[in-house]
């Protein structure tokens, strides 16, 4: 008997916490679309389902990249201007005549470097991954703006504005991305031995050292792969905007992370499901074009979304509460 | 006779400029249990993890199967077939037991990762030493011991030719204890060498064949186990004799001071009911998981019970408040001193100081006093630090739980409760933690002693409760038929004889 | 942006309209933010006027600095409220492409207010789109040729400006510099983001390092009034000229008292206003105008009484 | 002679540390000093060193507080948001005629609440410390805008000026306050139960529940003296510019992170010297100020302290690199 109760608790502690969550993100929706429906507005509507997730889906795909680094027990803040550079050099590429798929993948190049020189710092200088992340933050920005003396870049050709604003059957490419990235990501944390020595990192990297993981590598190409995630963001809002402005992405570090821990990853690392990132993200996603909609002064939205998050995981924690 | 399969020669090792270990040798044979014996902090887990490359050596060789190797990294260590129970154990809590046991070794499938094979072959290991949980219960839940299991399935479920045990009896019963022989002697026929640590001193004659003496980082002597016996090793090591006999208690009063009365807590505690006595030793005995350390943390108010009474010189707690029951004179060492016992990053003086603050002063806490009380348990215990500044992560296992010890001892209280008190102490550490333990008693103090090591039961206690299942079957008084046959018995089909 | 309004002229809310009320009609208004006095002010006057028309305002802006990310999706969900035209401040003249595009093909009339948005968006979305207000450039230009009028040549200059990368910031600075950068001489330039305790540690610093400064220009009067502080503190107020932007009350209070030299006047309220007029002209069907200079000022002590007495209007 | 290196190593350890950091301080102010002359500036002067000092004195209290959370494991991302908040509302009511003393005591008691606010949903709440912090950073932001709908107040007597504008022995008062403030706390941290309950929170918190510590109580008080001390920053603040903004304090949440970080405390909390939190503020107000003399555009200066904050931790943790 006493096995049993184990059992399903081992098993099934993280779809338990998943269902508060997925019952907050439903309760959410039915809420906005109930208020919306008496001021005479709609919310649950097809188009508008679409646009939440368009909104979300820059920092829905940085998050990724943010909810690997937090698995680690890492911090990423650096995601934001690494948005903000790879837009900035990615327009200045695109401007000297670069084929749109080349800029793309030289975009990502970048952002494995930067990813590279973080995690470098981190794992082998043994700095914490907060300072590293947020000096690298003021370099980056700083470079973005040297790079084109401050100034934003527009006029870019249709092909740009396309990888965002197609339609595929009818719906936003960009569901297409995040849905595929994350699909991409979630397989390669449940299913793939990198993906484990992630999650054995955060848990117990002394442990997972001693049994042979390359604790430091691994450390590393996490950081890389929230490179590659943001500047995949970055690429995103740039050809959503089909404009380069230095500042994009300030402020996406704490808004990935707010998608992150909402999902329920715990910040110090280890344990969570990446997936539920994407449900933390579009939960941000649709309180923000909620209130919008009702058309809430941007005071309240600030309070309204601030107690949103705590509640939110204020449920999610009603377990652990009832634990003690 | 057969060739060495391991030889370590000349390793030396310092530690912020002080020498741990100074030309320490060691020698195996395959088809061996080589027994490694020291005091605490004698340098015997360092060497070991030199052999795995968890540390760099200074100097010295290492020659496996007759060649000298230099293992970068555990990895290579692993993948040569060096395979290491660590003293403190090193699993992830966050994920499922059969993720920690092939953690580094995970099976695939067309790249992918496998779960169901693993979580196959893990139950297999799991059943060989007897841990009868589902493999996929996160080791967070587990408690110290059957985390002691895992780790010993996750070092046999590698393909091992040198296998090595650091103390991996000091938080198990007899019963896994049995089971780990077992595994061991299998292996010895397949020719692993094997290595193995304990200050369990009856059950290296039982599973050793030869042994290695060190002290302070020096290798003393290698003898062969089956020419010699404890008292001559306890000789090698500590330097002097250790007696193993009950010593009667003439302290023994018939005031009640702590009476249980039909304590529940979820099902792992049902309806236990116990009285300490003034001056008494209670010991509690038990299979892993009966859940005598959930008892014992019931009683102090770390865990909310759903029912029962717990009264303090008739006194009735309110309980549920740690700091209640150590104002009222109760205090509890836990068993784990990794996760509960010790601020590790902390100074020895530090985590002696913590639950005695009230005691350094009023308002402003006089470091000077902290100072003297820390030195005065480093000398009594004989604590291998080199200061009361020294961080407790860089002592030895034995010297941790020494530390633990210490900072309970000062708190001064009428009852304690002692959850596995000596595990990974020394003989002669031991001897020296007994009499503080006759000591407290003398005072007029109580004490409750957990322990799995029923030796230590059989000399310490006046009488010893049993735990089953979270209920208590019997409590047995300690006269002279009782015997540890007695204990396990009653442990394990339960007291249908005398009391309840 | 940034400034603080009125024109003393132009002062009648512009009336004409007149407009019917057959069904109720909602603009869309999108200010930069809403944390500054000159963005409330301009929300101010077209709440103002949007009552008097009987129709009915919605007013969105980004919470802390406005991006050209917040402001597409503060335009897509007003698409979906149903709004039924939208005024906007763009973040920058040259981000809106996607949102236009958006407009245009939700059929909804935009109106552009305060930040002209590059004619070469415009032509991309192929968009037309009405634009009232002045410049930051303009604004700045106007400041800058007033010091060569006022100020001796080759006085020493330190130039406050804003968040780096910033369109405002950049217009602002330019703007100055343009008119002025040959008359003066520019020894320190800081950013201050804005802000006004930066503007005070910025301008501590320049003065320990320039101690013969003989003017200051802010980018905008949060920065002033810090530099103004530390000019107190250093001593130096009888010898230091600050101008800011803007025209904030605070400011218009130090020009009075004669802490600071001048500042920049903008008209927002005016932009709120024309902005909803000619947009229910326009929802209506009616003509509406293309292109409305609302002008900029430079106020000093000679006329800031009569400013602040146009201001007081659209207080609250 | 063996006990004696340990027994210095064991006392100097953290000794030792602080030495790097102080190197560190003292390079940079020569470096300054040097370079500034070779520009023909003046940096090492006597007013120069006291403005130093009084620019980072609100930076430097609210990292007081923000070094007791972090001692703790925790974090406070709302600080920034109470300075702006602790303006707006000691703005009005000190327009509203009420006496400064009052004033200033009950903006010291918002600060309490917001900080036993901030405590109790993280400790009894069990929200990660981030997200409660993230939140309420966003609620209080709100709430100041709303206060008084997003505007500056300005116009206060010469008494609010007086509370940081006075000097003493010829020096900058602000500099006894920060001195003062100091050597409470780090008397408090050092020699008081409270403050080793703090450590030992952050250190091991299941130990040292199980050693009586009332873990949960201390946790709240560690929030409610972040929340203080941001609110005596706040007020520092104001009388400073003696102009209330509701935009103030935005971004010094990073600012006094960053400050606690180069002083050595680690971001997981149970060691730390809180007196090098001090160092670590005023070195961030070096670079800030010795970069504006140079008239070093901005974008470089952010590329330099972020270079700046990286390699400070950098050679703190060399030692930490060579253990391995
Ligand atoms: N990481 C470390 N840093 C500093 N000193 C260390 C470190 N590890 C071990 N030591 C020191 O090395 C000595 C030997 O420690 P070791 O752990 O090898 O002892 P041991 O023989 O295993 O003792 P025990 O029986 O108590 O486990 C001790 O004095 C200890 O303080
Ligand atoms: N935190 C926990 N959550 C769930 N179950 C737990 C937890 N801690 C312990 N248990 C379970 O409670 C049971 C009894 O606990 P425990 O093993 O500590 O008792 P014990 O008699 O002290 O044994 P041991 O010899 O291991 O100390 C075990 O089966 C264990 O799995
Ligand atoms: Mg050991
Ligand atoms: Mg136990």
């Amino acid at each position: 008997m006493k096995n049993d109760v184990l059992e399903k608790d081992g098993m099934k502690k993280i779809d338990l916490q998943s269902l508060t969550l997925y019952i907050g993100a439903v309760a959410i929706l039915i809420i906005f679309t109930v208020v919306c429906r008496l001021a005479g507005k709609n919310f649950l509507t097809f188009g508008n389902i679409q646009n939440v997730i368009t909104q979300s889906s820059v920092i829905a795909v940085i998050a990724i990249g943010q909810s690997v680094v937090i698995l680690t027990g890492g911090i990423d803040l650096s995601v934001g201007s690494t948005v903000g550079f790879v837009g900035i050099l990615g327009g200045l590429l695109i401007k000297s005549g670069m084929p749109i798929g080349v800029v793309c993948l030289l975009l990502v190049v970048t952002g494995i470097l930067i990813g590279a020189c973080n995690g470098a710092l981190i794992s082998y200088g043994k700095i914490p991954a907060f300072i590293v992340t947020l000096g690298s933050l003021q370099i980056i920005r700083g470079v973005t703006m040297v790079l084109n003396s401050g100034k934003p870049i527009s006029g870019f050709p249709e092909g740009l504005k396309a990888i965002m604003n197609t339609k595929i059957f009818g719906m936003p490419i960009s569901i297409l991305y995040v849905f595929i990235l994350y699909a991409i990501m979630m397989t390669i944390m449940t299913k793939t031995r990198l993906g484990r020595w992630i999650y054995s990192i955060g848990g117990n990297a002394k442990a997972a050292k001693l049994a042979g993981v390359k604790t430091k590598k691994i450390e590393v190409y996490s950081y890389i792969i929230s490179g590659i995630f943001a500047a995949i963001g970055g690429i995103l809002l740039l050809s959503r905007l089909s404009y380069a402005d230095p500042n994009a992405g300030s402020g996406y570090e704490l808004d990935s992370i707010a998608a992150v821990v909402i999902g329920g990853i715990a910040m110090s690392g280890g344990k969570g499901n990446i997936g539920n990132t994407l449900v933390g993200a579009l939960i941000l996603g649709m309180l923000k074009c909620g209130l919008q909609i009702l058309n809430v002064p941007v005071y309240f939205q600030t309070i309204i979304i601030g107690l949103a998050i705590i509640t939110a995981v204020f449920f999610d924690k009603a377990k652990e509460r009832r634990a003690e | 006779m057969k060739e060495n399969i391991l030889e370590m020669k000349g390793i030396s090792k310092s530690f912020y400029g002080v020498k741990v270990l100074n030309d320490a040798k060691l020698e195996v044979k395959p088809g061996e249990v080589h027994v490694l014996l020291g005091e605490n902090g004698a340098g015997k887990s360092t060497l070991i993890k030199i052999l795995s490359a968890a540390y760099k050596k200074e100097c010295g060789i290492i020659k496996f199967n007759g060649e000298c190797v230099e293992f970068k990294s555990p990895k290579e260590a692993i993948d040569n077939g060096i395979s290491v129970i660590y003293q403190e154990f090193n699993l992830n809590p966050c994920v499922p037991i059969f993720e920690n046991i092939y953690i580094g070794k995970e099976f695939t499938k067309n790249g992918l990762i496998d779960k169901k094979t693993a979580i196959k072959e893990s139950k297999k290991y799991m059943d060989l030493i007897g841990l009868k949980v589902d493999p996929t219960v996160l080791v967070s839940e587990l408690s110290v011991a059957q985390k002691q299991m895992v780790e010993i399935a996750k070092a046999i479920s590698n393909d091992v030719k040198i296998l090595v045990l650091d103390e991996p009896t000091a938080a198990i019963t007899d019963k896994e204890t049995a089971k780990l022989f077992e595994i061991i002697n299998e292996l010895k026929s397949d020719g692993v060498g094997i290595i193995y640590i304990s200050h369990r001193m009856s059950e290296l004659f039982e599973i050793g064949d030869r042994c290695t003496v060190m002290r302070d980082g020096e290798y003393v002597s290698t003898v062969n186990l089956n020419e010699t016996d404890c008292d001559e090793l306890t000789k090698l090591m500590v330097g002097r004799k250790v007696s193993f006999e009950k010593v009667e208690n003439k302290y023994i009063k018939d005031e009640v001071v702590l009476e249980v009365k039909n304590l529940y807590y979820k099902n792992l505690i049902k309806d236990v009911s116990l009285k300490l006595r003034k001056g008494e030793i209670l010991g509690i005995a038990g299979l892993v998981g009966a859940g005598r350390t959930e008892l014992a943390k019931c009683i102090i108010g770390a865990y909310k019970t759903k029912r029962g009474s717990i009264s303090l010189k008739g006194k009735t707690l309110k309980g549920n408040s740690i700091r209640e029951s150590i104002d009222n004179g109760m205090v509890y060492l836990s068993e784990d001193r990794k996760d509960e016992g010790l601020i590790l990053m902390h100074t020895v003086l530090d985590n002696v100081a913590l639950p005695n603050l009230n005691r350094f002063g009023g308002l402003l806490l006089s470091k000077d006093k902290m100072k003297q009380v820390t030195q005065d348990f480093i000398s009594k215990l004989k604590i291998k630090t080199h200061s009361p500044f020294y961080k407790v992560e860089n002592l030895s296992g034995g010297n941790q739980q020494k530390v633990v010890i210490a900072k309970w001892l000062f708190s001064d209280s009428d009852i304690y409760i002692f959850d596995e008190p000596t595990r990974g102490i020394d003989v002669g550490a031991r001897d020296e933690i007994y009499e503080i333990m006759r000591q407290l008693i003398e005072k007029g103090a109580s004490i409750i002693m957990i322990s799995s090591d029923l030796v230590e039961v059989l000399k310490m206690c006046d009488s010893v409760a049993v735990m089953k299942e979270g209920e208590i079957a019997a409590v047995l008084p300690n006269e002279d038929n009782l015997t540890q046959e007695d204990i396990l018995s009653c442990a394990l089909y339960g007291g249908n004889n005398d009391e309840e | 942006g940034c400034k603080d309004t009125t024109k003393d002229d132009s002062k009648s809310p512009t009336d004409d309209g007149s407009s019917n009320k057959q069904k109720e009609i909602t603009i869309g208004f999108v200010p930069m933010t809403l944390n500054n006095e000159y963005f409330i002010t301009m929300v101010n006057g077209a709440k103002q006027k949007a009552e008097e028309l009987g129709i009915k305002l919605d007013v969105q802006a980004a919470d802390q600095h406005a991006s050209a990310a917040a402001q597409l999706t503060i335009v897509e969900n007003m698409i979906t409220s149903g709004v039924d035209g939208i005024c906007i401040v763009p973040s920058s003249s040259e981000g809106l492409s996607t949102a236009l595009t958006k407009c245009k093909e939700a059929g909804i009339p935009v109106i552009n207010l305060d930040t002209k948005i590059d004619q070469s968006i415009l032509d991309e979305v192929d968009f037309e789109v009405p634009f009232y207000g002045t410049d930051n450039y303009a604004g700045a230009k106007f400041a800058g040729a007033y010091v060569i009028e006022n100020f001796e040549k080759g006085i020493e200059t330190a130039i406050l400006t804003g968040i780096e990368g910033q369109q405002n910031a950049a217009d602002r600075r330019n703007g100055f510099f343009d008119a002025a950068g040959s008359h003066v001489n520019v020894v320190a330039e800081q950013s201050a983001n804005w802000e006004v305790d930066q503007g005070y540690t910025a301008t501590q610093n320049i003065l320990s390092a320039n101690p013969n400064i003989g003017l200051i220009f802010a980018s905008n009067d949060g920065m002033a009034i810090g530099a103004l502080r530390a000019v107190e503190e250093a001593g130096k107020k009888e010898d230091i000229s600050i101008i800011g932007f803007d025209a904030i009350s605070e400011a218009l209070n130090m020009v009075e008292k004669g802490d600071m030299y001048g500042t920049v006047a903008q008209y927002p309220a005016e932009m709120g206003i024309l902005g909803v007029e000619n947009m229910v002209n326009i929802i209506n069907g009616e003509d509406s105008q293309e292109y409305i200079d609302t002008g900029a000022k430079l106020i000093t002590k000679e006329n800031v009484e009569e400013h602040k007495k146009y201001c007081e209007q659209f207080a609250e």
